[in-house]
């Protein structure tokens, strides 16, 4: 009986062998899965929650926050820091300084769910690189949306009120260079 | 870290005929997932005695809890274990929820569970995957992490993150669950199916896994309760305990599913608990997806600044690898007062030094991997 | 006896090309292993260094080059030193004796087989020394895991090996290919007529050489779960590398020795065609067949439990072995005791 | 004596056959741990049998016998081997030591 | 093999010399050396240079033989025998009598070398075979002389071997058996109960057990 | 090995004695099980020194009326169903009880009531096999936090307690192994403690 039982099992065992064999030659003769990076990159969903980015209005040209530190005091790990000027005839204050230690960012959302003006949003950048450590110590969130603003003024070649020049706001002089991040390959 | 004079001299020394050696396998070693230490006491290759010793990633999340409010602290808890990072946050939201008596809406609840078992198929495919990467076998790994990355795809394309997710909130979700996620899931269930019955194929049919985990690695249900430990290591030894079922939360009581249990108390059964649970997920999953009903997917007036009344509330889930319970103390102010994270890992692996003893290494790796640890989770 | 004979000269060059083979099969058989991990895997494997990652090798063996070779302290640093070169040498030797072709063998020698198995047994003792000598844990305990290891699948394969040996009658590898000439039914795996266990005897074999050459599932040396790096995880650089090649060149030896064997060596599996280059061609189609093989069960199967490794040596392998050897044994008297009876 | 003719002179063999007796009994007398000492002991075995080749090859009329003879010594010397060593690993579990001079204990 | 050998002489010569001068040296090392460990690896270059020169005896078959037994077989067992005991040489208490002890063992044995040296140089050995046609050392000679004049020793051998296996066996299990009383922790584990039996905590009776899957394991 | 909750209150009664029940001076409603469920609510917390009424009119050091040493609780408002509070000699009589009566343990873990000058240790206790969940806790005083330790009946709380040893500077006497475990090797400080600086 035992006897019949090994070779019963012995036969069996032998058999789940051949059955993985074939299971890997099964998945070696399909194609690949992979996504060869540098060569091909992934799109990202709409939701992706990179690191945030100001926003600008696509109607003024201007970014939207109004630089009310709500997004700062929500930040668990106290990564933000922002500042903002009372340019003249505008009615609200505006950002002037938006600092983000994405070394501590744990990318929770806290500050774009909070954000009362949808000033802020996620990037979809997820291959943010750097040689420099102080890229992502001190991201200079202001300075690019100072890049943007500027893209967009001269894409919108001066409507009748002349939008104020971006080049006198008060950029932080210290910023490392506008676009030290890589760009989502390609 | 070298072994220090005591913990050398703790363990049974040379003395007698026998001769023993202390092996100390890890931080680093491929066996031990994340930084694990383990003394060993050997005698050639049999255990004498396996002390983990722990906190080599200790990140003192109850002090983090203490120093920030309550929704500061919620992005710490898909942290805590970075493979069930639903679960978690679950149980920390669901201890707030019941301290503040928030109703949260029935959509977000069954968004709640649908994640939950995604989250829970895709940490036992890793563990799946490091297991047989411990007993050797490096090809189910990436097969697993194939289907696992369909899961993370949808919770990605659900919540903008892979893996700490940080999707619940107070009262319901960090946003809604689009039409796009659940036919994603439909899909993701159907294909998953067959995918299972692979692995079987593939794995747990296997001859020489059998043979590396059937009477492999004896935890009976004495042991499990003496030292605590649940989930999988619990249902394989035969006790149908089930968060879900015992203290049941969320909307498990109106969703069909079987507790997988098996009564062998060996590393097989664990497995086994483990690949069955992934098919009750799917079901639950799928039975999800025909009751979600719309509706807000966040309760109404909840306050931004959240002061919990005084009082101590625990709130339990059935993480992937077990109980996770948060126990948290408010002293009526808008930080906690003290909150504590029960791991599962933690009383898991609490057992391991009394049911190694005696096995030799590769059985005794082989048991840690049906464990399920996962360091961050133990070391919190 | 001529001074100026072309026979030491065709030995080195032999000797040169067998180096050249081993040296080239290492290399390029650590790219096909990953590149079929990575087919299996569904993945492209190293696909960077060159057209489709054919430079790889390269690149890996100025990695290993260029590192520096380390010997710790505490080691017994004249062995540590010694057991690469040991355990690189048994598979050239091993190769010499090899019948690539109709008339490419570097030596025929009528005890080839023998020699086979002699050389191939001091592997285990480089392996062990190195173990010994390396001064960690680890790696002794790899090595006690090697010595029991091979020494249980060396007795079933010698078994195996022998049963052959009966129905050959010779130990010269180029008569016992030439013995199978004709076509795969004359092959010795399939001369069901002479003796119908050849098939078993084919996996014995097969199954005891991947157990000798320490290959997945039975790579309880290198268990890199268990044991990090096993007899090899003190050493670094090329030291490493040339217990890596000899890993491959036992593996290669292994497979020429089944296709000798078991699969007619360079004849052809239709009977003609074999001759010269087309020999060549048939021996190097079966026997990377074979080492495909071998690579397709690494990374298909989990690894074995040592003591059930062991067990399948002694109360499997070596008892079937056993019977196969009296059963064969058995049917080639037969004929004789038929007719001395009638 | 031709240099060239050297591996076909019974002498050299001889010699050296000489040569490791005396080395094997060198080491039998120094040696003080038994596996040392079963060492040496294979090497005056080695003597023996490069001895017995010897005359196989250069002086004996049959051409077998000789090498039948080290067949024997080698099965003799691995059956010793595996008796010896299981003594030596049997007194090493009771003494904690396999040194020669230590075991003045063992008693018939 | 083939009586002509078919390198040319000076090749042959220094195969020779290799093969010779690799026996002393591994013989030197395996008596001179302290660590045990190096000793065997001074026996296994021994027998590889024997092999050599068995090989230029005319007998490639007991070359082979003597790798297959010796390297493989005989050191391995000794090495594994080095590693269950660990013997490195105890340090001698005193110099003076290392240095004495070592000198009268070298004394012996130069005496004893060469002796028997000047013996076998000096020996009216028969010169009947010498020079003329090697006697063929084919296996087939060996074969037939170990099943037809020696069969009883071979026999005989067959015999002392087997009860060698069980002798080895029975000296080394027993010792173990017997330290296994006092050996203090179990080997096997005391604490693990049968994986078979049923758990103690099993939900008893009508409790609210929810419906169980316990699918066979396959 | 099944224990309803009502034999649960009644061991735990009589374990606690009745000197406790007569402390609390409060209107609390000892040994009538089911009735009592809602007590957890109204009670609230002892563990907060003073729930909800308690509170606002005592001053911190000496709580003065305790709520009731045994409270059922309703899981769904607190996650446990039974609330004993005993005194530190008595947890490991708890325990054993608790062990007897089939429980697992969950967790062991300290509050640190720095107002009131003293550390509560609590212990958490889950059935495998039933939906019954159990809180003992008990309060040392903070300068001296000693009480004897339960890995004698529950192995799993070996764990626990040298994490809580860590956390608290709490010592548990007859703890076989009290060296620093998630901290570093060498770590003399509490970091859980309310009065803890980096």
């Amino acid at each position: 009986m035992s006897l019949i039982t090994a070779i019963r099992e012995t036969f069996l065992g032998f058999k789940s062998l051949l059955v993985g064999l074939r299971i890997t030659a099964r998945e070696a003769s399909r194609p690949i899965i992979t996504v060869q990076y540098p060569r091909e990159t992934l799109k990202m969903p709409a939701r992706f929650r990179g690191h945030i980015k100001l926003v600008l209005d696509p109607e003024t040209g201007k970014p939207r926050c109004t630089a009310c530190t709500l997004c700062a005091k929500a930040c668990p790990s106290g990564c933000i820091v922002l500042d903002g000027v009372k340019r003249e005839g505008d009615k609200k204050k505006s950002v002037s300084k938006y600092e983000l230690d994405f070394t501590t960012c744990s990318l929770c959302g806290s500050c774009v769910e909070i954000c009362p003006s949808d000033a802020i949003e996620f990037s979809k950048e997820y291959n943010v690189v750097s040689l420099n450590r102080d890229t992502f110590e001190n991201m200079d969130l202001y300075a690019k949306i100072e890049a943007e603003a500027r893209a967009w003024s001269a894409a919108h070649p001066a409507p009748p009120a002349a939008s104020p020049p971006p080049a006198a706001a008060p950029a932080n002089p210290t910023a490392p260079a506008s676009q030290p991040l890589n760009a989502p390959a390609g | 870290m070298i072994a220090t004079r005591e913990t050398v001299s703790a363990a049974p020394a040379a003395q007698g005929p026998q001769e023993t050696f202390v092996l100390n396998l890890g931080p680093q070693h491929p066996a031990a997932h994340g930084v694990l230490r383990v003394l060993m006491t050997m005698e050639g290759e049999w255990i004498q005695r396996a002390e983990p010793v722990i906190g080599y990633i200790h990140r003192m999340h109850e002090k983090m809890g203490e120093n920030r409010t309550w929704a500061k602290f919620l992005p710490n808890t898909s942290r805590i274990d970075y493979l069930s990072a639903m679960h978690y946050t679950h149980a920390f939201v669901g201890a707030v929820e019941r301290a503040m008596k928030i109703e949260v809406p029935l959509r977000a609840e069954y968004a709640r569970v649908i994640t939950s078992e995604l989250n829970r198929i895709s940490s036992h495919m890793v563990w799946w995957g490091a297991l047989l990467l411990d007993l050797g076998g490096f090809t189910p790994i990436l097969y697993a992490f194939d289907d696992r990355e369909k899961i993370l795809d949808l919770l990605e394309g659900l919540c903008g993150a892979r893996l700490t997710y940080c999707y619940y909130r107070f009262g319901g979700l960090y946003n809604d669950v689009d039409d796009e996620f659940l036919r994603g899931t439909r899909d993701f269930v159907q294909h998953l199916r067959p995918r299972l019955k692979m692995y079987r194929d593939l794995v747990t049919d296997n001859v020489i896994l059998r043979k590396r985990l059937t009477n492999i690695g004896p935890i009976d249900a004495e042991m499990c309760r003496r030292y605590g430990a649940t989930g999988p290591v619990i249902r394989g030894a035969g006790v149908p305990y089930d968060v879900r079922r015992m203290e049941p939360y969320s909307v498990y009581p109106r969703l069909d599913f079987k507790v997988p249990m098996y009564p062998e108390c060996d590393s097989m059964a664990r497995y086994l608990v483990r690949m069955d649970e992934m098919e009750q997920s799917l079901r639950i999953i799928e039975q999800a997806l025909d009751q979600i009903p719309t509706g807000p997917f966040l309760a109404p007036k909840v306050p931004r600044v959240l002061r919990l009344p005084a009082g101590d509330y625990s709130y339990a889930v059935e993480a992937a690898r077990g109980r996770f319970m948060v126990r948290i103390v408010s002293d009526g102010k808008e930080i906690p007062y003290r909150v504590r994270l029960r791991a599962p890992s933690f009383s898991n692996l609490s057992l391991y030094e009394e049911a190694s003893r005696g096995m030799i290494l590769p059985d005794a790796l082989a048991m840690m991997g049906s464990l399920d640890l996962v360091i961050p989770d133990i070391d919190r | 006896m001529t001074f100026l004979s072309l026979e030491p000269i065709r030995v080195l060059l032999y000797l040169v090309g067998i180096c050249a083979f081993v040296g080239a099969n290492a290399a390029y058989l650590v790219l096909a292993e990953r590149k079929g991990a990575g087919r299996i895997q569904r993945r492209p494997g190293p696909n960077e260094a060159g057209w489709a990652g054919w430079m790889q090798p390269l690149a890996d063996g100025l990695k290993l080059l260029a590192k520096q070779i380390m010997v710790p302290p505490g080691t017994d640093s004249l062995l540590f030193r010694l057991a690469p070169l040991l355990v690189m040498a048994p598979p050239l030797m091993c190769l010499v004796t090899i019948p690539f072709g109709e008339n490419v063998v570097a030596r025929d020698l009528n005890l080839g087989l023998l020699l086979v198995f002699s050389f191939g047994s001091i592997n285990v003792m480089a392996l062990m020394l190195g173990g010994w000598a390396s001064r960690n844990k680890y790696a002794i305990i790899s090595a006690a895991r090697v010595v029991s290891q091979n020494v249980a699948y060396e007795i079933p394969m010698l078994l195996v090996v022998i049963t052959l040996l009966m129905m050959t009658g010779t130990m010269s590898l180029q008569e016992i290919t030439a013995q199978q000439a004709g076509g795969f039914w004359h092959w010795n795996l399939f001369k069901l007529w002479v003796n119908p266990l050849m098939p078993v005897t084919f996996v014995i074999f097969f199954t005891c050489m991947l157990a000798e050459t320490n290959r997945a599932p039975f790579d309880m040396a290198e268990a890199e779960s268990e044991l990090v790096a096993g007899a090899f995880t003190e050493y670094g650089g090329m030291g490493f590398g040339v217990f890596f090649m000899a890993e491959y060149a036992n593996i290669v030896v292994g497979c020429c020795l089944a296709t000798v064997l078991f699969l007619g060596g360079w004849q052809s599996p239709i009977g003609i065609l074999s001759s010269g280059a087309w020999g060549l061609l048939w021996f190097f189609l079966k026997t990377y067949a074979l080492i495909l093989t071998v690579i397709w069960i690494r990374w298909t199967f989990p690894r074995t439990q040592f003591y059930s490794l062991l067990n399948l040596s002694w109360k499997i392998l070596i008892p079937l072995s056993l019977a196969t050897l009296l059963l064969t044994g058995a049917m080639m008297k037969l004929p004789l005791l038929w007719r001395a009876l009638s | 004596m031709n240099l060239l003719e050297l591996h076909q002179q019974p002498g050299v063999y001889l010699v050296l056959a000489a040569f490791l007796m005396g080395a094997g009994i060198y080491g039998f007398l120094r040696r003080r741990t038994l596996i040392g000492m079963l060492i040496s002991g294979e090497i005056i075995f080695a003597a023996a049998s490069l001895n017995l080749m010897v005359m196989n090859r250069f002086f004996a009329p049959d051409p077998a016998v000789g090498q039948v003879f080290v067949l024997f010594i080698m099965g003799l010397a691995a059956a010793e081997v595996a008796i010896a060593l299981s003594i030596i690993i049997a007194v090493y579990r009771n003494y904690r030591s396999i040194g020669s001079r230590e075991l003045t204990g063992l008693k018939g | 093999m083939n009586a002509t050998f078919p390198f040319s002489e000076y090749l042959v010569t220094a195969v020779f010399a290799l093969a010779a001068g690799t026996t002393i040296a591994g013989a030197l090392i395996a008596v001179m050396t302290t660590r045990i460990i190096r000793s065997v690896g001074g026996l296994m270059i021994t027998c590889l240079g024997l092999a050599g020169l068995y090989y230029f005896l005319h007998s490639p078959f007991l070359a082979l033989m003597e790798i297959l037994i010796y390297v493989g077989a005989v050191c391995i067992t000794i090495v594994f025998g080095v590693m269950l005991s660990e013997p490195d040489e105890p340090a001698e208490p005193r110099r003076l009598t290392r240095t004495l002890r070592s000198a009268a063992a070298a004394l012996v044995a130069v005496l004893v070398g060469l002796g028997l040296a000047y013996l076998s140089l000096q020996g009216p050995w028969p010169t009947a075979a010498a020079g003329a046609a090697p006697a063929d050392g084919s296996v087939a000679a060996i074969g037939r002389a170990l099943l037809t004049t020696y069969s009883l020793p071979f026999e005989l051998i067959s015999i002392v071997l087997l009860l060698a296996i069980l002798g080895a066996l029975v000296i080394a299990r027993g010792g173990r058996h017997r330290a296994e009383p006092e050996a203090g922790p179990a080997r096997r584990p005391a604490a693990v109960s049968n994986p078979g039996t049923t758990p103690q905590i099993e939900p008893a009776g009508a409790d609210p057990v929810p419906e169980l899957v316990t699918t066979d394991s396959r | 090995m099944n224990p309803t909750l009502d034999q649960l209150i009644a061991q735990f009664t009589e374990l606690i004695g009745p000197e406790a029940f007569a402390a609390a001076a409060a209107p609390a409603v000892p040994p009538s099980p089911p009735a009592a469920t809602a007590v957890g609510t109204t009670g609230a917390s002892p563990a907060a020194g003073g729930g909800v009424p308690v509170a606002a009119a005592k001053p911190a050091p000496a709580p003065a009326a305790p709520p009731p040493p045994l409270q059922a609780t309703q899981h769904a408002l607190k996650g446990y169903d039974l609330d004993a509070r005993v005194a530190p000699n008595q947890v490991v009589d708890a325990a054993r009880l608790l062990d007897r009566a089939g429980f697992a343990i969950d967790a062991v873990t300290g509050v640190d009531w720095l107002a009131q000058e003293e550390m509560e240790i609590v212990y958490d206790y889950f059935h495998p096999s039933q939906s019954l969940r159990m809180v003992v806790r008990t309060r040392v005083p903070r300068a001296a936090p000693e009480l004897p330790s339960i890995s004698g009946v529950f192995p799993g709380a070996n764990w626990h307690e040298r994490e809580t040893h860590d956390f608290f500077g709490i010592r548990f006497a007859g703890h076989p192994n009290l060296k620093p475990f998630l901290l570093p090797e060498d770590a003399n400080f509490h970091p859980l403690r309310k009065d803890y600086t980096p």
